[in-house]
């Protein structure tokens, strides 16, 4: 891993699981077409936490215990550096592709 | 579909035989899934209809009663008010925030499905013990859920009860009730009629979302492996239904529908059989006209899906073009879906394929009624409540009252309603915490008073008179707000009626309801039932829960329960015979439950109420509170903290032992305060007896001749208590 | 004097409004629906509370893009009287007629309670009725309401919550602003709520009341 | 670009500005360690997006229309393949990088 001696900092990011109303990305879809913004489909509205975190290994098990409703949503983790960029990541149990 | 498919669907073999019987033939996989619905005890209280149907339910304020979406009552000059509690205990254990949010969007769904607007919103919640960690969850996103979607749709929240048991454990309780105001001439029947008439289907589009019991279905047809198949909570949108509100109240106001029906459970599946049954006709629907979320969805995912926020509405052909003109100017989805036929039979097809053909009648009237097995229990059905606090505690009064405010059953629910808008609509002439009911202002310049009551453990205790209880409860909360009763409503929540102990609590329990009813003279206007609530613990406590309307003249003379006026006298009023037992000190200490209640003498109690009524409405208390959780000395530190005013009290002997005077419980008790004509007036229609005088910024208790001071700062900070549950 | 109120999909107090604009001598009040143009000739603009949109995304994030903004903007810009209310003052704010924006409470919970105000400004055309240090008693009612503005001049503070009142983390215990010309004004609280001595108190009142008495008749 | 004839889906986050206060951050932080996960810091709760749209070169704007509000946000734009990698991204004009 990149940041030895620093602790590492992670992206959880949450959605809607597939088939969940989403009625907040439903608002987004049909606001900005009359904003000038046409050509938009498929809006899906989330979460996004992040964290410095030293055991990384630990962050699924915090998705599954607070950051994430595993009822109704999916969440997907990764590693970023400082400025920003994706080092690796991992996805909930059967977070879908969409 | 073979028995074995019925089974899995919650059928029994004998209701397959039975449907086999009826249809001449194995019904396939839409028609078994509409059947299992239909024929589910949530749709056909199939085990409790018969013991429903000894309820009173007429009244010369009736409106509507049983059978429409909500019932109604007369308030006078051409207007009614509507209203209907419902249950979402399932939804809400699973997914306490969405499952209690769409409990509300549902109830307020049948109101407006008669025509009202929605004016107010209560809820009923029982929950475990809240030491245990579920339970504060489940409290917590419960009363967000419940927050989050009146607040956004603007409809007022203003009042109800929470009650914190161990049999609730396992198996949490949230109902909600919905009151509406209507123009009586414009209230809309549920009935279709009009062979060729349209069936239009409006609001959100339709999703996999709780297909329940159905799912066995989909795991058949689908294979396990397609996870995505799977059934899904069903997520609220107050957005959604705010517009579909307002879309369905500018169709009627506009005069297009023939009929108007919400979905709820069992979808677009008892929403349209039930308009046909009541209508005596048949429909066609075609489920590849119905708005989707998800694409693949199969004709029985449509047929049952429970997606949110949509209703189903009949209207001539001639008007279709401006129904679907009123749905586009509120932003709702509207589209054609089917009509009225003549046949009497539910024929559903995907793409003009006919995938189902079903008898009405078989849907829904032919589902086999149960008569109960009841049998008294003859040991406890409930272990005795855990101590919280020591004999020596419960045995010293001063200690004793502190421990009843700190109580989750007592404290101020203030950390939960203060999450509710109470305000909006501008109706709230009492809000929670200033009277015993919520008090709304109506059109007509008159008022109404709304409750909702009922004491899981009292009716644990004694099924028949906890009943009562709770019908009386609520009708004395009224009386202190100055209402007279005009109609109730009512949710059975209660365990697995199939055992004998659980059909004799239910049954015991209807029985006292509709004594109640009868003695009082309120109608039951409708309700709901919920049964099988039953976790790995046991069986819940059985819950009636009771909401009440009740009408006051004069808005100006609605009651408070706060003392109000120093110097005042304060009373004991009416036939009050407080018990230890079944009472929350002795829950407190840890007392098994009694076997029996004190009978009630319930003319003495309704003439108890009508005094109480009939002195606020003449203005002539300033406060006025029922006696009930904690007995009298509660309900008198309950009126000091709400006034900010203290009291002096000066209990006289008494062959009572004290404490049982003090905290005792049982109907009929109101703790009053006025001038000292006022309560002697007062006394001449009701036992009254004068036990103090309202002032300073303490609590000072004289009884038996041992004194005792609590100070308000101290009262209040015990009192406060369920504050600590949402830190 | 005529208010427009506007009413969005998933407007709330729209009608409280009117009615509270209505109890002002010699007032009417008409509702101005989100997708006209057309402000029928109203002489102040009430934007009103409750959930525009759903709240969906950010608070008055997409009802300050609707048809009607358009003209309350053109009309503010002409020096025409607004107040915004709650989700009112949230869209104004995200129209940049006011200045800030409006955050989660810092509880992060929807809190319903009546609120002591203090008047820090009597001579905006929304406070003229009242005296500076008069304090109001209104209800509030949100779960977005503590409200944030960087650099923000004390000139255009016209309420603030009494100290204990700020249950929502407003900078500044800030309650009430107006912009720099001084004819758009925005609060959290409620004054359509406190104009009835039955539901409430009447303090709320004034703030109508002072808007009619700038208009003139 | 890799998704010629395909629309492009593309991610928004958007995070409170740094020095506005972010309860939601702070209700985290102080949820974890009571979860057992103690050695957590800097924790921030924000919002996520995501689209498919035709012409990316739209998406900033969208952000600073609607999707953010750059008084009290930042927005930072990602294109994601289907299998959720990034494949290139934006800031908003004053991200700052924490
Ligand atoms: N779950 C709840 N939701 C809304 N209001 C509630 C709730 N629980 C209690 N309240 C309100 O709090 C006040 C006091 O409640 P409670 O002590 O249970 O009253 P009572 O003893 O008369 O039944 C009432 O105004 C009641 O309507
Ligand atoms: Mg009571």
């Amino acid at each position: 891993m990149k940041y030895i001696g620093r602790v590492p900092r992670v992206r959880v990011l949450i959605r809607p699981k597939e088939g969940i109303l989403d009625p907040q990305g439903k608002a987004v879809a049909r606001a900005l077409p009359a904003l000038g913004f046409p050509a938009v489909d498929n809006v899906h509205v989330g979460r996004l936490v992040e964290l410095d975190v030293e055991d990384v290994s630990q962050v699924e098990a915090m998705c599954e215990r607070l950051l994430a409703n595993t009822l109704i949503e999916d969440y997907e983790v990764a590693l970023v550096s400082p400025d920003g960029e994706h080092q690796s990541q991992t996805a909930g149990p059967d977070a879908p592709r969409r | 579909m073979s028995r074995s498919d019925a089974v899995a669907l919650g059928l029994t073999e004998d209701e397959y035989d039975g449907i086999v019987q009826i249809i001449g033939r194995q019904p396939n996989a839409v028609e078994l899934s509409m059947f299992s619905l239909m024929w589910s005890e949530h749709c056909s209280y199939k085990h409790s209809k018969k013991l429903l149907r000894t309820l009173p339910v007429e009244g010369p304020r009736l409106v509507l009663g049983p059978g429409e979406n909500a019932g109604a009552v007369d308030i006078g000059e051409g207007w009614s008010v509507a209203f209907k509690v419902e249950s979402h205990n399932h939804p809400s254990a699973v997914e306490p925030f969405q499952g209690a949010a769409t409990g509300v969007g549902g109830i307020l769904r049948d109101v407006f499905a008669i025509g009202a607007r929605p004016i107010a919103v209560l809820d009923s919640l029982r929950f475990g013990e809240p030491t245990s960690e579920r339970s504060r969850y489940l409290l917590e996103h419960a009363v967000a859920g419940i927050g989050h979607y009146g607040n956004s749709i603007g409809v007022a929240n203003v009042g109800g009860e929470v009650y914190f048991e161990a049999p609730y454990e396992q198996n949490c309780l949230v109902n909600a009730m919905a009151i509406g105001l209507v123009r009586t001439e414009e209230l809309i029947k549920s009935a279709a009629a009009g062979v060729g008439n349209q069936l239009v289907l409006f609001g959100a589009a339709t999703g996999r979302d709780g297909i329940g019991g159905a799912s066995v279905l989909a795991s058949a047809e689908l294979g396990d492996a397609d996870a995505s198949k799977r059934p899904t909570v069903q997520i609220g949108d107050p957005f959604e239904e705010k517009k579909l509100l307002e879309c369905s109240l500018e169709l009627l106001q506009r005069g297009l529908l023939v009929a108007l029906q919400d979905l709820g459970a069992a979808g677009l599946t008892s929403s349209s059989s039930e308009m046909a049954s009541k209508g005596e006709v048949g429909l066609e629907i075609d489920v590849r006209k119905v708005p989707l979320r998800e694409a693949d969805m199969e004709p029985f995912e449509i047929m049952v899906s429970e997606s949110q926020e949509r209703m189903l509405c009949v209207c001539t052909p001639e008007r279709v073009a401006e129904v679907l003109a009123v749905c586009e100017r509120w932003e709702v989805g509207g589209t054609v879906i089917g009509s009225i036929t003549d046949t009497r039979h539910m024929h559903i097809f995907d793409d003009g394929v006919l995938v189902g053909d079903i008898p009405v009648e078989a849907l829904v009237d032919d589902v086999p009624l149960y008569d109960l097995e009841p049998a008294a229990p003859d040991a406890p059905l409930y272990p005795a409540p855990v101590a919280t606090i020591s004999a020596d505690q419960a045995g010293d009064p001063r200690s004793a009252l502190i421990a009843l405010l700190r109580s989750p059953n007592i404290a101020s629910r203030k950390p939960l309603f203060e999450q509710y808008d109470c305000l909006v609509g501008s109706r709230t002439v009492r809000r929670p915490e200033q009277a015993d009911a919520a008090v709304l202002l109506m059109p007509t310049g008159s008022a109404i008073a709304i409750s909702i009551d009922g004491n899981g453990r009292r009716v644990a205790s004694d099924p028949y008179r906890g009943a009562v209880e709770a019908v009386l409860e609520c009708a004395a909360n009224l009386a202190c707000a100055g209402g007279e009763p005009l109609g109730l409503t009512n949710c059975l929540n209660f365990g697995n009626p199939e055992k004998p102990h659980i059909a004799w609590q239910l049954t015991e329990a209807i029985r006292g309801l509709g004594d109640a009813c009868r003695a009082l003279d309120v109608p039951v206007v409708g309700g709901n039932v919920s049964l099988y609530n039953e976790g790995g613990g046991g069986p819940i406590y059985p819950t009636p829960v009771v909401g009440m309307v009740g009408e006051l003249p004069d808005p100006l003379h609605a009651g408070r329960t706060g003392f109000a006026r120093e110097d005042d006298a304060i009373a004991v009023v009416g036939p009050f015979t407080p018990r230890l037992a079944g009472s929350e000190l002795a829950k407190l200490r840890g007392d098994a439950l009694p076997t029996q209640l004190p009978e009630i003498d319930v003319a003495a109690v309704r003439a108890a109420h009508e005094a109480i009524r009939g002195a606020v409405r003449a203005g002539r208390l300033s406060s006025a509170h029922d006696i009930a959780e904690g007995g009298l000395l509660t309900a008198v530190a309950e009126s000091a903290l709400l006034g900010g005013m203290g009291a002096v009290l000066e209990l006289g002997e008494s062959d009572v032992d004290a404490l049982e005077r003090l905290f005792g419980e049982g109907t009929g008790g109101f703790v009053v305060s006025g001038a000292p004509d006022a309560l002697r007036a007062l006394g001449e229609h009701v036992a009254l007896d004068v036990i103090g005088t309202v002032g300073g910024d303490a609590l000072d208790v004289t009884v038996a001749g041992e004194s005792f001071v609590l100070r308000l700062d101290d009262a209040r900070n015990a009192h406060a208590a369920l504050g600590e549950l949402f830190a | 004097m005529k208010f427009g109120v506007l009413q969005f999909p998933g407007s709330c107090d729209e009608r409280d409004a009117q009615l509270a604009c209505a109890r002002v001598p010699g007032a009417e009040a008409v509702l101005l629906w989100h997708g006209d143009r057309d402000l029928q000739d109203v002489d102040a603009i009430v934007v009103p509370g409750g959930f525009s949109y759903g709240d969906y995304l950010r608070v008055g994030a997409i009802a300050r893009f609707s048809p009607v903004m358009e003209s309350v903007i053109a009309f503010a810009n002409d020096g025409g009287l607004v107040l915004g209310i709650c989700n009112g003052f949230q869209v104004l704010c995200e129209a940049h007629l006011l200045p800030g924006a409006l955050l989660p409470n810092t509880e992060l919970r929807f809190t319903c309670r009546q609120v002591d105000l203090e008047v820090i400004q009597h001579d905006t055309p929304f406070t003229n009725l009242c005296a500076t240090g008069d304090i109001l008693s209104i209800p509030a009612k949100h779960q977005t309401g503590r409200y944030v503005a960087p650099d923000l001049p004390l000139s255009q503070v016209v309420l603030r919550y009494v100290s204990g009142n700020n249950f929502n983390g407003s900078q500044d215990d800030i309650a009430g602003v107006r912009n720099a010309a001084g004819n758009v004004f925005g609060l959290m609280p409620h004054p359509e709520h406190a104009v009835d001595p039955l539901t409430g108190s009447v303090d709320g009142l004034r703030i109508f009341e002072s808007m009619a008495a700038r208009v003139p008749v």
